[in-house]
């Protein structure tokens, strides 16, 4: 090793060396380099309280075990986080943390992402040795509107304490009652006034605390995850979106240092019910000469599409396109290319909210906002200027009824059928936050792609930019029909975006074509 | 098309077997002999088969010996289950009295046109909730009514009394 | 049977001078006593170096259960901050058995605060908060009482004894917690939090009370210092049991310590004695030895935290080292005494219900662990214990020690482990016939072939 | 020679005030008290201790939610916080007390010289079932604590905030007796 050789400090850790910055603990250095150590109460953005006892590790030359999480290294420290003597620290930790747990994983929402299911697979050693009566606590306390707390299930690891505490400095909660009754007590009005109270649901590394939103919802292991973005505003937190059969029923915040750390706002998290609205539009629809709507096939609302806009082309009234701030850079940038040929231009409207905070929450709701800014898309702020020939709608409160009702639109692409105005001929189904991918720019200039899961929605919807360019096709013959990989190359190259920040290409080519 | 084609050789019938008498005579004294054997018919469905320990018949729900629903709608079942026919959407249970048991279906359905009496719902219960009951004779008018609700399950299954054996020494 | 009156071990009244005399917790007679005299001389003629010089020299160790050298741990604090320095005196006394700061509180306050403020003037400290227990109201009333009068006097408060010198005392009451004795414990509740030990390091002597510098000591340790500074600490050194001479790193037992008997014995009480008495002379000439027709079956010797000896271990000194080695430990030198007639598995039961209800639910071995063994111990008693569960005992007491944040699980095993040891027998004997029967089996299994 | 017993001596008890709900705490009464205490502090949450002592005195010998708020309030803390310690220590009742407060000892020493019996007698006298509950006439609240310091002079109980030594079940029933 070139442990003493090196100019930089090192610590040991199962007999390699790695260098450590001044005040980094075992636990960081280790998961720096992907060394697992199993922990509870540790979470990198908070102090370490040090009780949970499972990240014990072994000390060479000392007898006893000690919590990684805590201890700073120093030179010539070193460490073994695969011992015997650590795994017997854990599995001993493994059986006290199970002697008064009421094993309900049958009842329990957090199967299926429990670590201490985890880890009593893995660390644990797989038998009861004790058949004692259990410690009987509070079941199904109320913490705020949104969340449960049971108090059996709970390891007492804090972290739901300390965020309160240390991260938004609300400290709602603490710690009550002492000894095998210690457990999570909240104020006595038992409100949160922080907004970003449900990431102690994600926190909670047990079942202890439920969100009383996807309580009972699904089993975990039917449901589809995809990495996405969350488009409740020009954040854009960084989330995994959970879904089955048709609902989106989870969102829940995903690490990145740049954007939103490890957290989300609760409202963005309960932001998703758009997309599993009872009135959701599944598939196109064209109103016949009755002025009655009737279902139609992909192919044959395209044809009425094209001849309404055809149409509308001819008289005099604006060819514009307005899109939903939450669009994504594609299907702006095609917007942009029909309302060329419709002889408009392509425009967009979001809600700008007044809640914003020195965290995440920002008043600019419009998910790609900066983008449609950025791609020079103007901002449609009240109906006078509402007037198009096609509009692009994902949420009510971007383009409200007002603003659609004064567009005079002849073909809307809707994700809920009650978003229609009387002008429209033609409605095609949008696909939510949820369906659709692509680029979006939050509020700092990131360009995070937005990543759709099969699971939710109605299954037969088709992307926009790919209807929409048929379209095209349709109005003026010699367009190029471009797909995602195809589009995705010129917006990285496009002036305004080629600025913005964007991660490496990581798109299959010809992932959705016309 | 270069199929090898076999000619099959058939004994042609002989005069006595063409006249068919002596074969209907043979026939008839058959049917005489049984006249006076033991009837072996059951008048089902008002008499039914003794249906031997381990049968698998339909999947069916119990109760405890209070009456009430042993299922938490943990949905082990419907995921273990190869043909897919169980499907289960869970519910909360405000039941004060058994605050432990928050959860519970509510809907549970099995579709017998799927149901291949395997028994690994009842093998992946963690609650013995679920068993593979005696019944064997299953029909409906419908395809809709072979598709069994909780409603039915629970009738179907009645009241199993004793707590969870299972895990007894595990 | 006429009694041979061997020749007692005598008492030495340095701490305790004062418990006879009458008010001797009003100023007036303290003064008259010798009170504020040592303190005079320190701010008279000594620095602050020589003050800690003078307690290293004296060998004084800590008398809270640990005994750690307090002159060296006063020299752990920073000699240069801008902080404010504290001194914390630790009168939480809640580990059961123990009385003597209790004492020392009601009947020599002044004693008491005499000692913190030299403390405070050896490290820089400009406030001195004494952590007395809730249970203890009459010492809260006296020491408040003769901080007021001391302050009148000018021994508290600004310019103390016309020096230029200040330093403040304040008397804050505990509200029922074993734990907030473990000095970390002290401090969270002292800032007004429940009473979690911290993780250490940092050690409070750099970061303590309100994140500054503190000096934490037990009551009964900062008692002493008036005597040191006004005697030399080679003379409190003189006292009581020398280090070993073939042990570099010992420090010995110097000086006096308040020792204390209670549990089954005729006379308890609290008696003031060189380091060095035995365990047995302490329970029979003192305490009167057991109850008129018993017999003494076990000792905790300090408090409840320490290993047991059993009645045939008593010629043991006490002292820091040798109890050590006997296997046990000093704590508070209060001895609690339990005779034949006292049923060890409901002792136990006893015990771990005290760590049990007294843990802080901090750390996950301890907040689990302590309750677990509680319960077996109660199965024990209902006769329901088994062979298994005496090895699932040994098990927890593996897992349980040395694997918190505080040493309160460490507390709660260690007399477990050696009554579960020391009195196998008893809880063999609430097993059912066929345990009992298969524990016989495994004896003579053990046994080498003729030894009966 | 075994110095004297210090414990403190009986005095007359006096059964404790209703509660009383302040509009804002501190109640008049408390003002000077609660700012002494303040003082001694270098931070406002230190002084949490000392104050809900006061205000459980105040409250008769229980700390209501209403109480609880206010302290919350008086010194800037969480709510939370406040309960959270105040559950923490057993010196705390959160719950109505009664009119008199009892307390036995249960540790080792106490439960060698006949602590269970005072326990038995006291849970008789009061009327209740177990500990850390009033009786239904609502005169005492009994409590399990643990050591009491006063182990010397075993058992020990406490009545209403003053110790008492060397208790025979006869005498606790004396004392109980003359408690209203």
């Amino acid at each position: 090793m070139s442990a003493s050789s090196s100019p930089e400090p090192v610590v040991t850790i199962n007999g390699t060396a790695y260098p450590y910055e001044p005040g980094d603990t075992v636990i960081r250095v280790a998961h720096r380099h992907g060394i697992d150590v199993p922990h509870y109460c540790y979470h990198p953005s908070m102090s370490p309280a040090g009780n949970c006892r499972i990240c014990m590790v072994e000390v060479v030359g000392s007898p006893r075990p000690q919590i990684a999480c805590k201890m700073a290294c120093f030179p010539g420290l070193s460490v073994n986080t695969d011992s015997d003597l650590a795994h017997e620290a854990r599995a001993d930790t493994m059986q006290m943390l199970l002697v008064n747990h009421p094993l309900d994983c049958p009842i329990c929402d957090q199967a299926g992402e429990c670590h201490l299911q985890d880890y009593s697979y893995q660390l644990g050693s797989g038998r009861a040795v004790t058949s004692t009566p259990k410690t009987k606590l509070p079941k199904n306390q109320p913490f705020g509107e949104q969340i449960v707390y049971d108090a059996e299930r709970c390891i007492k690891c804090t972290l739901c304490v300390r965020f309160c505490e240390e991260i938004t400095d609300t400290n709602e909660l603490s710690m009550g009652q002492r000894s095998d009754h210690e457990q999570v007590i909240m104020t006595s009005a038992g409100e949160f006034t922080t907004r970003y109270s449900m990431n102690i649901v994600d926190l909670c590394p047990v079942g202890a605390l439920t969100s009383r939103d996807f309580r009972f919802r699904s089993r975990l292991w039917f449901m589809d995850f995809v990495p996405s973005v969350c488009t409740g505003c020009a954040r854009g937190c960084n989330v995994t979106v959970g879904a089955r059969m048709g609902k989106v029923l989870r969102l829940e915040p995903r690490e990145n240092q740049d954007v939103n750390q490890w957290w989300m706002c609760d409202a963005g998290r309960l932001g998703y019910k758009h997309a599993n609205s009872a009135t959701r539009l599944g598939v196109p629809a064209v109103r016949d000469a009755s002025g009655a709507w009737r279902e139609a096939t992909f192919e044959q609302a395209i044809q009425a599409a094209s001849a309404a806009l055809a149409e509308h082309r001819h008289e005099e009234r604006p060819g514009h396109v307005l899109l939903d701030g939450g669009a994504t850079l594609e299907e702006m940038w095609v917007a942009r290319q029909l309302a060329a040929a419709l002889g408009g231009e392509a425009r967009f409207a979001a809600h700008v909210g007044d809640d914003g905070d020195e965290f995440l929450v920002v008043n600019e709701k419009g998910a790609n906002a900066r983008g449609a800014e950025a791609l020079g898309l103007a901002r449609v702020k009240n109906a006078a200027d509402a007037g198009a020939a096609v509009l692009v709608i994902e949420r009510d409160e971007h383009v409200p009824a007002d603003l659609r009702a004064a567009s005079g639109a002849v073909v809307a692409f809707v994700t809920d059928a009650s978003h229609v105005p009387d002008s429209v001929r033609v409605a095609f189904p949008f696909g939510s936050f949820a369906e659709r991918d692509g680029w979006l720019v939050n509020v700092g200039g990131r360009v995070q792609r937005l990543l759709g899961t099969g699971e939710a929605g109605p299954s037969a919807v088709q992307p926009f930019q790919a209807v929409a360019q048929e379209i095209l096709l349709d109005l003026d013959a010699g367009h190029d029909v471009l797909d995602d990989a195809a589009l995705e190359t010129r917006l990285r190259a496009a002036p305004g975006l080629a600025d913005l920040v964007w991660p490496p290409a990581s798109r299959e080519p010809a992932e959705v074509s016309s | 098309m270069s199929a090898k084609v076999k000619t099959v050789h058939r004994t042609p019938s002989t005069f006595l077997e063409r006249l068919y008498v002596p074969s209907v005579l043979k026939g008839l004294g058959i049917t005489f002999r049984r006249m006076f054997q033991r009837k072996v018919t059951m008048q089902f469905p008002e008499e039914r088969w003794e249906v031997r320990e381990g049968y698998r018949g339909a999947p069916v729900l119990v109760k405890d010996d209070e009456g009430r629903p042993k299922c938490v709608a943990c949905s082990l079942c419907e995921y273990v289950c190869p043909p897919k026919a169980i499907y289960i959407v869970p519910e909360e249970v405000d039941d004060a009295s058994r605050a432990h048991i928050e959860r519970g279906p509510a809907v549970f359905n099995i579709n017998m046109l799927r149901c291949i009496f395997c028994g690994l719902c009842e093998e992946a219960c963690p609650e013995e909730a679920i068993f593979m009951s005696k019944e064997y004779a299953l029909w409906g008018a419908s395809r809709a009514e072979l598709i069994h609700d909780k409603e039915t399950l629970y009738e179907l299954g009645g009241i199993r009394a004793g707590g969870i054996k299972k895990w007894k020494g595990k | 049977m006429a009694a041979k009156t061997p020749k007692r071990y005598p008492e030495t009244k340095v701490l305790s001078r004062n418990f006879d005399v009458d008010k001797a917790w009003t100023f007036d007679v303290a003064r008259q006593r010798g009170a504020y005299r040592s303190l005079e001389k320190a701010l008279g003629s000594m620095t602050p170096d020589q003050v800690i010089d003078e307690v290293k020299t004296s060998r004084l160790r800590g008398r809270g259960g640990a005994g750690f050298p307090t002159g060296v741990k006063w020299s752990f604090v920073p000699k240069q901050t801008d902080k404010t320095k504290y001194i914390c005196l630790n009168a939480d006394e809640s580990e059961p058995g123990t009385f003597k700061d209790r004492y020392l509180m009601e009947l020599d306050p002044h004693l008491v605060i005499e000692g913190c403020l030299i403390t405070a003037y050896a490290v820089g400290a400009s406030m001195v908060y004494i952590y007395v227990r809730g249970e203890y109201p009459l010492s809260i009333e006296r020491l408040w009482g003769a901080i007021e009068e001391a302050r009148k006097e000018g021994f508290v408060g600004k310019k103390i004894a016309g020096r230029d010198f200040h330093c403040d005392v304040v008397v804050h009451s505990g509200a029922g917690a074993y734990i907030c004795g473990e000095e970390t414990a002290l401090l969270e509740s002292l800032e007004g939090k429940r009473g979690h030990p911290r993780i250490k390091p940092p050690f409070p002597a750099v970061e303590g009370a309100f994140a500054s510098p503190t000096v934490i000591n037990n009551v009964e340790t900062l008692a002493h210092v008036p005597w040191i500074i006004e005697n030399g600490g080679a003379a409190f050194a003189k006292q009581g049991i020398p280090p070993d001479p073939a042990d570099p790193r010992s420090v010995g037992s110097s000086g006096t310590k308040l020792m204390g008997v209670s549990g089954d014995v005729q006379k308890p009480g609290v008696w003031e004695f060189e380091f060095g008495i035995t365990l047995r002379q302490m329970i029979e000439d003192y305490a009167g030895g057991a109850l008129e027709g018993r017999t003494i079956k076990a000792v905790i010797p300090g408090g409840l935290s320490m290993p047991v000896l059993t009645g045939d271990e008593l010629d043991v000194k006490m002292g820091f080292d040798d109890l050590k080695a006997a296997g046990s430990g000093l704590g508070t030198a209060c001895a609690i005494v339990m005779d034949d007639t006292c049923d060890m598995v409901q002792a136990c039961e006893n015990i771990a219900h005290f760590f049990a209800d007294e843990s802080c639910g901090q750390c996950t071995p301890c907040r689990e662990g302590c309750h677990w063994m509680e319960k077996i111990f109660h199965r024990f008693d209902a006769g329901q214990g088994t062979r298994s569960d005496l090895d699932l005992l040994e098990n927890l007491f593996r897992q349980i020690e040395g694997r918190t944040i505080c040493a309160l699980a460490d507390a709660a095993v260690w007399p477990l482990r050696s009554i579960v040891r020391k009195f196998r027998h008893e809880f063999v004997a609430k097993m059912s016939p066929d345990e009992q029967r298969a524990e016989a089996e495994a004896r003579s299994a053990r046994q080498p072939a003729g030894v009966k | 020679m075994n110095p004297r017993a210090p414990a403190a001596e009986p005095k007359d008890v006096a059964p404790r005030a209703p509660a009383v709900v302040p509009a804002s705490f501190p109640p008049a009464e408390l003002k000077a008290t609660c700012e002494k205490i303040l003082a001694r502090y270098p931070t406002k949450m230190a002084a949490l201790l000392p104050i809900l002592h006061e205000a459980q005195a105040f409250g008769g010998g229980w700390v209501s939610p209403e109480l609880e708020a206010g302290v919350a309030a008086y010194l800037d803390l969480s709510p939370a916080h406040v309960h959270g310690v105040l559950t923490f220590y057993s010196m705390y009742n959160t719950k109505p007390a009664g009119r008199h407060e009892l307390w036995v000892c249960r540790t080792l020493s106490c439960w060698r010289r006949g602590a269970p019996e005072l326990r038995a007698k006291a849970l008789d006298k009061a009327g209740c079932t177990r500990t850390g509950e009033v009786g239904e006439d609502g005169r005492f609240l009994v409590k399990d604590m643990e050591c009491l310091g006063l182990c010397e002079q075993a058992p020990a109980i406490w009545l209403d905030g003053v110790a008492h030594a060397n208790v025979t079940p006869e005498g606790l029933e004396q004392l109980m007796d003359g408690c209203e």
